[in-house]
């Protein structure tokens, strides 16, 4: 059932004896064994890029913290995902997020359907020590059924990925670097004149926060369905 | 050509040198050309001909002689005689002076038997501001790809990894990973086709070592990649170079086609099986490419944001390849560590950083320039001896080494050897070679404000710590300069740099509060003297204490 | 579907077009060829505009997003038409410390324009370097690709006042007209 | 302190740039707000007389966000005269909806509230109205801040609970019950 080279592996994942295959990341064999690493930029089904920092976890023997989505599992392994380092991090993390845009919670059309919201309430972020940035930003309404609203990105780029790795369309990317990265459709134009943008919505769905959102929705009422994420990841399994 | 056609270039141009009974060489690296050296030249070579001295004299361009502050310079004779600030207008005199040892004028005379000459030791730079940057018999002639012939001649490609290990070189670039470790890795690794890549990229500001090597010795950094090439098992090699640097690429690109034209590089190098072609690639003004990650998908044409490693280049790397990447300092030292043995290198520096270094000088130093020493000369001996001191009269401050990764070294360490190991001890990094000394009209908030907006702007954007923790930084460190910061934001820039260093996704980000690190630690008093008295020691800053702000 | 390379044009017939179209063609048309030809077409016609994304992007097969992407990543590239004279301050580490800003400072105030930006006129465009690697001159400024090293604030603003001096650039229908 | 000698707490709302939402909220209670009376004397709030914000303090709950010179000039006289300062609700924690403003520069959003948008006597007031900070900021970047209730507005059992840990001597967790937003 295996592949070639792929082997079995014995590991502990916060003091509990686990098992998984070496082609699995410590993200997978946690999740089967039902312990919680957070996680922001990563969605089952499209690829791992760990950027987002939030599954940082401490291997034994590394002086350097690993993203667990993307770091593969090894015989004999020791890994901490809880500790108060981790937990401080994971919290600056999101307060970081939170100061860099204008996440104004109360009037967001995913106000409680909120990845980065919910993240926050269960780490226990309950204020940004750290003064807003307050950047300018602009509202693409352009399209006629979905919304961008750049206030609200993270930057982790499920739109992106989703597009290019699932539609095939490639509509999203990034441009600028740094404190100037934006996502765009196309050459920066604006998401309704997209020539390439197929109206799938998946982006929409697979947006963690109400950066994208289908256009009529009042605050809070922003749902992201994401049935067809959990195909796409059993395919992904079958496939490797 | 095999190694006979080799020797003879190599004997023909020495004995077309030794006809002359003068050599006059002018530089004509890029801090010397900004300073007109170009016409140095052509009015030196206008004047002999004037003379009639076109068969004992001759004038030739060479590439870098170090003490950039001085250019244009002009050397002659073995570097007996040496010129400094020259203009047009001295090739009278420096001819007088050559050809007729009439004494010249003592603006232009310069003392080549300065400390800065006489204390250094040359590996990477020992044909720098000797031969022709712009012709492979000049190289040849200097020994050049003997040890290419050597190598895929005699060696097989382990026994090239092994003088390698043996040589104890580290990685230039700036982490110090050991050389002959990687190149292993890269030879174990599974795979049919992989690269060999050459790191040009010198993003780091204050640096120009690589710059340098380029520009005045570029056949030596090919042969070096043509040799990783064959003791990793790779027939392909890129240079990823910073568009910022016109002249080098321009030798690059002359050498490689020199090199191509001699067989020296393409298929069947020295009529053996070994194939190595090179290509360069440009740079587009982006810092993070200097990490090896952004480097390659830099090449791969897309932005360069890097990856989490593992997996390593090593395994993984160029289009999936298992890549070899070395930066262009560490490729400069491979040639003479095959001629002469891995065990002469080990023989230079300390225990356990071998061999010799460049640094660039500059900043507040008299000599500004660039210098090779052995791994292990103290910071006091670089700064002051070589150096040459402070200028003015004035107080040193302190040293930044690593550039926006390293750290601000203050007086109280200059006395420790300059390896990998003790620069680190003191909070900063060995970095590429960028040595800016800094004397009391340094501000140290205002450096490290400096360096943090470099890598705010210089952050690929991809993970947050680097991308908004970098930024809340720089706001920190600019209310702090302004004035404006009060005492808790101090603890929240803490908090901070530890947070970015640790979390961060690559070595910008991991590295990025490292000056700021080291003024706080060292430094902390020209930050209370901001926040509290609103007060700039340098006088740098402008803090304006601001409660008309508050309006009350 | 995207055309095939044969059948796509350039933007306009302009014959310097054909400068770009061999360097993709050196690359097989390859998607990583992209920095490179991107380089190209700035070495060729002083800047990047989105006709000339648009023309490398579907000739490439990248799509137009990543195209965007890569070129604003990088700040080497510009979509800005420059102005006939560029000064380029050096804001490295060695000129920094020996007063970049100063510099930078005299040109902003002489040529009313700020970092990035050129003048009205068209006559001067004024950026800043990360590091010319000419830190032995610090502080070092490139005056229309002529490094210079010491420059002092008198230097500056002489040379500057010098260009801004020249006739209005505007009229000479340099640049975007030009590009498309 | 002073509990031996008086056994109410002084407790003291405050309400700054903020919609009142959250001192609607804490009516909410309904009648629990017995239970709160016979702990506590509610020394100053929009909802009682005082004019001058009082000494001693043991408690103060703060609504809105710090957005003029006068919320500056309260907010650091309430962190004086307080022990326990409380930032209640959203617009204390965050800057909520009025530091929405903040993206503008400040003279664009006077022009447009007191210009183009003013149907008579367009004039930007000089006098009685406090003048705007450049930045609208949250609580915790002025003062010191306590306990912190996210909401907007938060529940009345949460502004409940956190009073009454407080009285209790301890200090309210209100991490899973509320959040930005809620």
């Amino acid at each position: 059932m295996n592949k070639p080279g792929v082997e079995i592996c014995t590991l502990i994942i916060e003091n509990r004896e686990c098992g998984g295959r070496s082609d699995q990341t410590i993200l997978e064999v946690a999740e089967e064994y039902g312990i919680f690493i957070p996680t922001l930029c990563r969605l089952s089904g499209l690829s791992n890029i760990g950027a987002c920092r939030m599954c940082l976890v401490e291997v034994k023997g590394s002086n350097k913290l690993m993203p667990a989505c993307v770091t593969k599992v090894q015989e004999g392994m020791e890994v901490t995902v809880n500790s108060p380092k981790l937990a401080e991090y994971r919290k600056t993390v999101l307060e970081l997020l939170f100061s860099e845009r204008n996440h104004i919670c109360s009037v967001c059309v995913t106000n409680g359907h909120c990845d980065l919201q919910a993240l926050a309430q269960k780490l226990g972020v309950n204020h940004i020590p750290m003064p807003y940035i307050h950047p300018h930003l602009m509202v693409d309404a352009s399209h006629p059924r979905f919304l961008a609203d750049h206030n609200r990105c993270i930057l982790c780029t499920r739109c992106v990925r989703v597009c290019s790795e699932v539609e095939g369309a490639h509509t999203w990317d990034l441009m600028g670097r740094g404190t100037t990265v934006k996502v765009i459709t196309d050459l920066k134009r604006p998401w309704g004149e997209s020539e390439s943008c197929t109206g799938c919505g998946k982006c929409v769905q697979v947006c963690p926060t109400g950066a994208l959102s289908e256009k009529g929705q009042a605050a809070g009422e922003m749902l992201k369905r994401r049935q067809f994420l959990p195909y796409l990841s059993m395919m992904r399994e079958v496939g490797r | 050509m095999n190694q006979d056609d080799l020797a003879n270039i190599a004997a023909q141009t020495k004995q077309g040198d030794s006809r002359y009974d003068h050599v006059i060489k002018v530089c004509v690296a890029a801090g010397c050309l900004s300073a007109n050296a170009d016409q140095v030249k052509t009015q030196l070579e206008s004047e002999v001909k004037q003379r009639g001295l076109e068969t004992c004299c001759k004038v030739k361009g060479v590439g870098c002689m170090g003490l950039c502050a001085a250019g244009p310079l002009v050397a002659a004779d073995a570097n007996e005689k040496m010129f400094q600030n020259v203009t047009p207008a001295d090739a009278t005199a420096i001819l007088d002076s050559v050809v007729d040892n009439k004494p010249a004028p003592a603006a232009i005379v310069m003392d080549s038997q300065l400390d800065f000459f006489t204390q250094q030791k040359k590996i990477v730079l020992e044909n720098s501001g000797e031969i022709d940057p712009e012709r492979i018999e000049d190289y040849i002639a200097a020994d050049g790809y003997e040890a290419l012939f050597h190598v895929i001649t005699k060696l097989k490609p382990l026994g090239v990894i092994e003088q390698i290990t043996k040589s104890g070189l580290r990685g230039r670039g700036g982490a110090g990973f050991p050389t002959g470790l990687k190149w292993t890795t890269v030879h174990k690794a599974a795979g049919t086709q992989k690269y060999v890549i050459c790191n040009a990229d010198e993003g780091d500001p204050g640096a120009f070592m690589d710059r340098s090597v380029l520009e005045s010795d570029p056949h030596r950094v090919l042969e070096g990649m043509a040799i990783a090439g064959y003791a990793v098992g790779a027939n392909k090699g890129f240079i990823y170079c910073r568009a910022e640097y016109p002249l080098a690429v321009k030798r690059l690109r002359v050498a490689i086609r020199q090199a191509e034209s001699s067989g020296l590089l393409g298929n069947n190098i020295g009529d053996t099986h070994f194939d190595f072609k090179i290509e360069i690639r440009l740079g587009a003004g982006a810092f993070v490419c200097g990490e090896e990650t952004a480097l390659i998908a830099s090449i791969e044409g897309g932005r360069g944001t890097p990856r989490p490693r593992p997996p390593f280049p090593a395994q993984s790397g160029l289009w999936n390849a298992p890549t070899l990447i070395n930066n262009v300092e560490t490729f400069a030292n491979i040639a003479p560590i095959i001629r002469r043995g891995g065990e002469w290198y080990a023989s230079i520096g300390t225990e356990k950083s071998k061999g010799t270094k460049v640094f660039a000088l500059a900043g507040r130093v008299n000599n500004t320039g660039l210098i090779e020493v052995p791994m292990g000369m103290t910071l006091r001996d670089i700064i002051f001896k070589l150096g040459g001191g402070i200028p003015e009269g004035r107080k040193f401050k302190a040293v930044q080494s690593g550039g926006p990764s390293g750290g601000c070294v203050p007086e109280q360490f200059l006395d420790i050897p300059v390896d990998y190991d003790s620069l680190a001890s003191v909070g900063s990094i060995m970095g590429s070679g960028g040595m800016i000394v800094m004397d009391e009209t340094s501000c140290m908030v205002d450096v490290a404000k400096f360096f943090m907006d470099f890598c705010m702007s210089e952050s690929c954007g991809k993970c947050v710590p680097c991308r908004v923790g970098t930024t809340q930084m720089h706001n920190i460190l600019e209310r702090i300069s302004e004035g404006r910061a009060e005492t808790h934001d101090l603890d929240l820039l803490k908090r901070l740099t530890g947070m970015v260093k640790e979390a961060s996704l690559c070595g910008l980000g991991q590295t990025a509060p490292n000056p700021t690190l080291t003024t706080l630690r060292y430094f902390m008093d020209e930050y209370r003297a901001h926040i509290e008295e609103g007060r700039c020691p340098a006088g740098i800053c402008h803090p304006v204490k601001a409660e008309a702000e508050v309006g009350v | 579907m995207l055309p095939t390379a044969k059948t796509i044009s350039p933007p306009s017939d302009d014959k310097r077009w054909k400068i770009v179209d061999g360097m993709m063609r050196r690359h097989g048309h390859e998607p990583f060829a992209l920095i490179e030809v991107l380089h190209t077409v700035q070495e060729t016609f002083g800047f990047l505009n989105d006709d000339a994304l648009r023309y490398v992007a579907t000739s490439l097969k990248v799509p137009y997003s990543k195209v965007y992407g890569v070129a604003t990543f990088y700040h080497f590239f510009t979509m800005k038409p420059p102005g006939k004279h560029t000064c380029v301050v050096c804001t490295g580490t060695a000129c920094h410390i020996k007063g970049a800003p100063m510099l930078l400072n005299a040109v902003q105030d002489a040529a009313k324009i700020k970092q990035g930006e050129t003048t009205p006129d068209g006559n001067l465009s004024l950026l800043t370097a990360r590091c010319l690697g000419s830190c032995g001159l610090a502080p070092a400024v490139v005056f229309d690709g002529q490094v210079a090293g010491k420059i002092t604030t008198e230097n500056i603003r002489r040379r500057v006042m010098e260009y801004l001096s020249a006739e209005s650039h505007v009229k000479d229908g340099h640049a975007v007209e030009e590009h498309k | 302190m002073t509990k031996a000698k008086n056994p109410k707490a002084r407790v003291a709302t405050v309400w700054l740039d903020g919609c009142s939402g959250c001192h609607m909220s804490l009516l909410d209670i309904d009648e629990r707000i017995i239970l709160l009376e016979e702990k506590i004397d509610l020394v100053y709030s929009p909802l009682v007389d005082a004019k001058d914000f009082p000494e001693n303090v043991d408690v103060t709950l703060v609504e809105g966000s710090i957005s003029s010179v006068e919320d500056l000039h309260k907010i650091k006289l309430i962190r004086k005269n307080t022990r326990v300062l409380i930032a209640l609700g959203d617009c204390a924690v965050t800057g909520n909806i009025p530091s929405m403003r903040t993206v503008f520069p400040l003279s664009e959003v006077m022009d447009r509230v007191y210009d183009e948008n003013a149907d008579i006597n367009k004039q930007l007031p000089t006098k009685i109205v406090p003048a705007l900070l450049e930045r609208v900021m949250p609580l915790h970047e002025v003062v010191d801040v306590d306990v912190f209730i996210p909401g907007c507005p938060p529940s009345a059992d949460n502004i409940f609970l956190a009073v009454s840990e407080l009285l209790e001597g301890r200090v309210p967790n209100l991490t899973q019950t509320t959040r930005f937003g809620a």
